[in-house]
């Protein structure tokens, strides 16, 4: 049980051009910028669209294969999916939404109902059963969206921001039983999300995909880690940097250098959090290493911490209590030195 | 509990109002000219006679016959045109306007050409079953399928066109063969659009007059509908008569029309 | 009735024989215009033939000749002009001889007071007045072309109508100021329509003829009905309708 | 770049093929026996006849000028009916449907009753202003527009029945008029829907007889119409002349239509 | 400049009845569950819904008084609307959308798509002018509604979750943005939003919504400290208790009783984090004057720490490191105890 998919297609200005593979029973989230080509991949995956060239192989089944010209149809395929605007059938009533999978698989209206209540009794909207997806609420139709996809046990489940329109009290408890059930699934899954806690719970793998391209991929606490990316390393909160080291020394392109705490070689990335950074008001003289002297551009509450966004030779983000804020006088405009203790810092080849 | 009212903007712009007002006009004038030209104190008299009644009976069952043939065979066709990628399609396309354009009573002998007693098809089932189509209810039947089908299917294919297909894309991920699709979800979803080209179908079979007097002939209880009674009360120089039926008609269709889609809006919406 | 195979007729059990009285359903395919004489006829003629069911299937005659050729299944056909019913005989569906039982004769007709003033034929070819002529193609049209050119008159018509009805109706409306249509049709139209004597026209009429159909399935009842529309009560049924006699 | 294909199903249900494959014998087999009836070496004397030419001509000005009339007048109608909680609107939408039911003759009269000399319109105008509608032009495209602009009207309301309206609010949040709205946000919404009722419309204009003849008569050059010439010929005997024109009207209807929706489907969608 | 709104209506089974006050360039934040009727206040204040009752005032001018019968109409209302799906018209390029208000009030042609033109450069998106709605991604379209809602200058702006559909990457630099706009805008706005942080970040104050009812408002930090429903209380991360306090000691509704560090009277709250639990095999002999005897319901990873839900004579939410899952064997079903020390919890009248 296993899906092995390697797509091109020209679609606009995207280019997707991307390879997956995702073992019996893995969940994959895919993670990306808006635009990235996620929404279409799963496209291509569920066969709703055709790629110009690739194949896509599920448990050994091929469902696409351009160059031999075959082409499974969605209906065979035995996939889920759940879309990011839900596509909740309008005229017919919540309980024959989630029951639609099962009726077109042949199953008795009754049992098929009997399964539908028990699935949106799962997904909190027992009670529900006879309303119309027009009376429903975003969250609510998100939510019989997936019962729907999930009540015909695919052998593929592709779910594109699954629980993005989830409210905060909702969404664990959703998200709780979405993973529970996907524990307990021995088919393929891949998540599309743009929340990296939500990634990283869900996700056995990461996936992350720009401009149509998979830029990195890994076990989640590899890609929290070590981001490639500029953009995995805001999703994670990391400040990335590239360079290229020569002993316990990385030179970045803008002159600055990086000391570091082991030996590296070549280029390299070198990553560190936001809450590593100390900001002071003069040249620090500790143990710190590494200090430049930044302007601030930007300051925004997070949490219990402001972070604070900064440009100059590097360009790194920093956590400070706001305590901090108001002693350092921090503002945008304002200058100041961020330090970053060499044992803070995390590198690995680029 | 209180339906939520929406806020409906009752001032109507100039815009439309006054091109609204003009195309209303056109249609409802002459009705009103027909009104008071109706010779109100026969009324009664020619609106209880036998032969009106017959083919009064006649009318709205070969038209509710016609209409429920062209949902059977014209929904499916709409669907051919609006769905897949036919190679003859556009092609399709405009045959199936063909009917529109074609005077009633050519399509009437085009009908004869075919399923007469001489035509292509009509002299082989005459030969093999001993059936002949023409001059019987079944033919009026025919007549108006032919000529009043297109109405519906130009309607629902335009629905069609206006739906999201998305939803089938969704309806096949879950396993839904395209029949099913096209059952559960396609047609729910272009309900209002059926029912408009059912309305039309039907309304153009009541009214249907050349084709049917060609091809089925002015038979009395079998084939002899509203609009034909009117023409041979015309050609009996009667036409009095004649607008008596013509407003028997419209008021039988009116009350029709107007009840079945209040409860079907009224139902829905 | 189906299971009466006239041709076969003595062997036959039910109530039709070969005898005086016809019996059974006849089916009479006519020219519209015969609308109210042939309806008076079959009334009458019900009380000669109390076993013998009329049923008539009015429509243009150019309509009913191409129903007959493809198989209408009548007994009688009548139409309103010899043109129509030689293309019957042409097509080998008619059974013997068309036989002519009235003729129609043209004249000129006015709005009821004759609001226009028309005084006669020669005001036809006033452009001023709303003209109504029959299309030259068609049977009346060809009759009123015939009677233009006896009465040496151009006229100027404003509409050419395909059919006469049409023409008598435009007057009765008081849309046309004059036309020339069909004794009949003035008579139908009744008080709406005044017509001016045109000396000319009774030397141009227009044959009726009826004949008996080939493929007829009761051809007892064809024959007692033709029969009664060229005899004497046809005749005076159809005078009285305005019919000049054959 | 290349357009990715949508998964277009080919295969096509046997649900929907076989009633579909009926549908379109119903429609096509008739055509074919014109075809095969028509006097081929007729055709060309026939076709290039002075007559029949200028009635062609005539034909396709007025059904052009009797949409444009639909579409300003109807579009409007149908707006009313669909968006405006008006307290006549169901009797309104069944007086739409009328001149569908109307036998076209019938309807011939009643515009006669209004707009003729003696007409409660017609007779206020000619003796104001000396005009007279009945036996001109425009009276071929006021009886034109009078029983082709309901097919407009029906089939633009069920458009807009299915367009959701909640893009109309947020329009209405950006501070467009109810006109701005209906311009720039209702009017492209239901495009499809009206260009499907301007086909009908279209179409059904040019196949117009009934009402034509009555109210307009027949001139050539002036108010004879292709579908009057094809009923004249039959009314001479002329069957097979008949049947020639009616195929030229199909071929020049059909060629427009086909060549008007391919390009108009082909840039939108 | 400000917004008094008070409102009823009935739709479904909702009982909407909220009062709501915005006062000039303020910006509210309205928060709560699914279905709680977040959209339908919108509307209402939209205008696109009429209410069964109650008034609404902008700035001096009566909106809707369903007493007095009055009701203005939305495009004479000056509001700006950004809903959960976006509704870009589909048939306009992205730069008629966006242009689509100027337009409708008059602005000519060249000046509207000037203004459009920077509007999308502001959203990120200079380039798009010239693609359809459906050629978007949706993190994109949802940008496009923004700039068309904010290119108006409404005096009231109504932003239905505006972010929800953006990825991690951009959503704080559009919220940036977003928040610098509110900043320097003098109208009422009203976002509605499922994230606390949002809510936070971008709100001048919180207002929460829960069945129709307004459960509690107040600064973000007020609210966050001081959580007053359930809801609420799992939205900011907060355990939260309801009992009767007498002295040192409140008792709950189970009979279990929480020792405070400071003398209350009457019903109370009791709140408390996750973090400030602690869990252990035995009950403990410490500090903690609090212990419980819980049985473990859900363990989930949650960024560095495990959150782990229990049940019991209270049920708490506990913040523990991987660690300590291991060291305890926690699993679901296990017995722990869990304690707090008594300056940890936060108490306040109900
Ligand atoms: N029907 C279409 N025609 C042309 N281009 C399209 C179409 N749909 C999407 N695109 C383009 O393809 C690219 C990828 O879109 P896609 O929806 O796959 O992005 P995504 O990664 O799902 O983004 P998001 O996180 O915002 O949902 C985008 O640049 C978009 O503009
Ligand atoms: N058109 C409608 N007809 C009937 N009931 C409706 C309609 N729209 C919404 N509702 C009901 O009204 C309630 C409130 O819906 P609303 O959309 O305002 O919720 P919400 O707070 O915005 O939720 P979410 O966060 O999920 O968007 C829900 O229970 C919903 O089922
Ligand atoms: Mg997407
Ligand atoms: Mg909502």
């Amino acid at each position: 049980m296993s899906l092995f998919a390697r797509l091109t297609l020209n679609r606009g200005d995207l280019r997707l051009d991307a390879a997956l593979t995702v073992g019996a029973g893995e969940v994959v989230a895919l993670l990306g910028p808006n635009g990235a080509g996620k929404s279409t991949l799963l496209q291509l995956l569920a066969g709703t669209l055709r790629p110009d060239d690739g194949r896509v192989e599920l448990n050994g089944t091929t469902l696409d294969d351009v160059a031999a010209g075959s082409h499974v149809r969605p209906r065979e395929r035995r996939v889920g999916m759940v879309v990011q605007d839900y596509l909740l059938f309008p005229r017919m009533s919540v309980l024959e939404n989630v029951a639609f999978g099962l009726r077109s698989r042949g199953v008795a209206r009754e049992p098929a109902r009997r399964r539908a209540r028990e699935w949106l009794d799962r997904v909190g909207l027992g009670g529900y059963e006879r309303r119309r997806p027009g009376e429903l609420s975003g969250g609510q139709a998100q939510r019989v969206a997936l019962a729907r996809a999930l009540i015909v046990e695919p052998r593929l489940l592709l779910l594109d921001e699954p629980l993005a329109a989830l409210d905060a009290g909702t969404r664990p408890a959703v998200r709780a039983e979405l993973r529970r059930h996907l524990a307990g699934y021995g088919g393929c899954t891949v998540v599309v999300t743009h929340d990296p806690l939500e990634a990283m719970v869900l996700g056995d793998r990461v996936v992350v995909l720009e401009r149509g391209t998979v830029v990195q991929e890994g076990q989640p606490a590899e890609v929290a880690r070590r981001p490639r990316t500029d953009y995995v390393a805001r999703l994670v909160g990391l400040n990335l940097l590239r360079g290229v080291a020569d002993g316990r020394v990385a030179e970045l392109p803008t002159g600055a250098t990086v000391a570091l705490a082991h030996d590296a070689f070549g280029p390299v990335h070198v990553a560190f959090a936001p809450v590593a950074v100390t900001l002071s008001p003069r040249r620090p003289e500790g143990s710190a290493r590494n200090a430049w002297e930044l302007v601030i551009t930007d300051l925004e509450a997070h949490g219990d911490l402001v972070r604070v966004t900064t440009d100059g030779p590097v360009s790194v983000l920093a956590d400070v209590t706001p305590l901090a804020v108001a002693d350092l006088r921090l503002e945008p405009g304002s200058t100041v030195w961020a330090s970053v203790k060499a044992t803070e810092i995390n590198v690995y080849p680029a | 509990m209180s339906r939520p009212r929406r806020t409906d903007d009752l001032r109507v712009p100039a815009g439309l109002l006054i091109p609204a007002l003009v195309g209303v006009a056109i249609l409802v004038l002459p009705m009103l000219g027909l009104v008071l030209r109706a010779p109100w104190s026969d009324l009664p008299s020619i609106l209880t006679s036998e032969a009106v009644l017959t083919a009064l009976r006649l009318s709205l069952t070969t038209a509710t016959a016609a209409t429920l043939v062209a949902l059977v065979c014209g929904v499916p066709v709409a669907w051919l045109l609006a769905r897949t990628a036919l190679p003859g399609r556009s092609l399709l396309r405009g045959v199936v306007t063909v009917p529109l354009v074609l005077p009633p009573v050519i399509g009437g002998v085009a009908l004869l050409m075919v399923f007469g007693r001489r035509g292509v098809i009509g002299g082989w089932m005459d030969e093999t079953f001993g059936v002949s189509l023409p001059f019987t209810t079944t033919a009026v039947v025919l007549a108006q399928v032919f000529v009043a089908m297109p109405f519906l299917i130009v309607a629902v294919e335009g629905a069609l066109r206006t739906t999201d297909r998305r939803y089938e894309d969704v309806a096949a991920t879950l396993g839904a063969t395209s029949w099913t699709t096209f059952r559960r979800v396609t047609l729910p979803a272009v309900a209002p659009g059926v029912l408009a080209g059912a309305v039309l179908c039907w309304a153009r079979a009541l009214g249907e007059f050349g084709a049917t007097v060609t091809f089925a002939g002015s038979l009395p209880g079998t084939t002899r509908t509203l609009p034909i009674e009117a023409y041979v009360a015309i050609g009996a120089g009667d036409s009095e008569v004649a607008i008596v039926l013509s407003l028997l008609m419209i008021v039988v269709s009116v009350a029709i029309l107007v009840g079945l889609r209040d409860r079907w809006i009224g139902s829905s919406a | 009735d189906d299971d009466e195979d006239p041709q076969v007729g003595a062997g036959s059990d039910t109530a039709s024989g070969q005898g005086d009285t016809p019996s059974g359903t006849v089916t009479v395919l006519a020219a519209a215009s015969l609308t109210e004489s042939f309806e008076e006829l079959a009334g009458q003629l019900a009380r000669e033939y109390p076993d013998l069911e009329v049923v008539f299937s009015f429509g243009p005659s150019s309509g009913l000749v191409e129903q007959v050729i493809s198989g209408a299944p009548a007994d009688v056909l009548a139409t309103a002009d010899p043109t129509t019913m030689d293309e019957a005989v042409a097509a080998d569906v008619v059974d013997g001889e068309p036989v002519v039982f009235a003729r129609n004769a043209l004249t000129l007709a006015v709005p009821a007071g004759n609001p226009a003033g028309v005084t006669g034929l020669a005001d036809l070819a006033d452009d001023d007045l709303r003209v109504a002529v029959c299309e030259p193609q068609v049977p009346c049209g060809a009759a009123a072309e015939r009677l233009l050119d006896a009465a040496g008159v151009t006229a100027a018509p404003d509409t050419l109508t395909t059919d006469v009805k049409e023409a008598a109706s435009l007057v009765a409306l008081g849309e046309a100021d004059a036309a020339l249509i069909y004794r009949t049709d003035a008579a139908a139209e009744g008080d709406d329509i005044e017509t001016l004597d045109v000396p000319e026209a009774d030397e141009i009429v227009n044959d009726y003829p009826v004949a008996l159909l080939a493929d007829a399935a009761n051809p007892d009842g064809a024959r007692a009905i033709a029969g009664a529309i060229t005899g004497e009560l046809g005749r005076s049924v159809l005078a009285e309708a305005g019919f000049l006699e054959p």
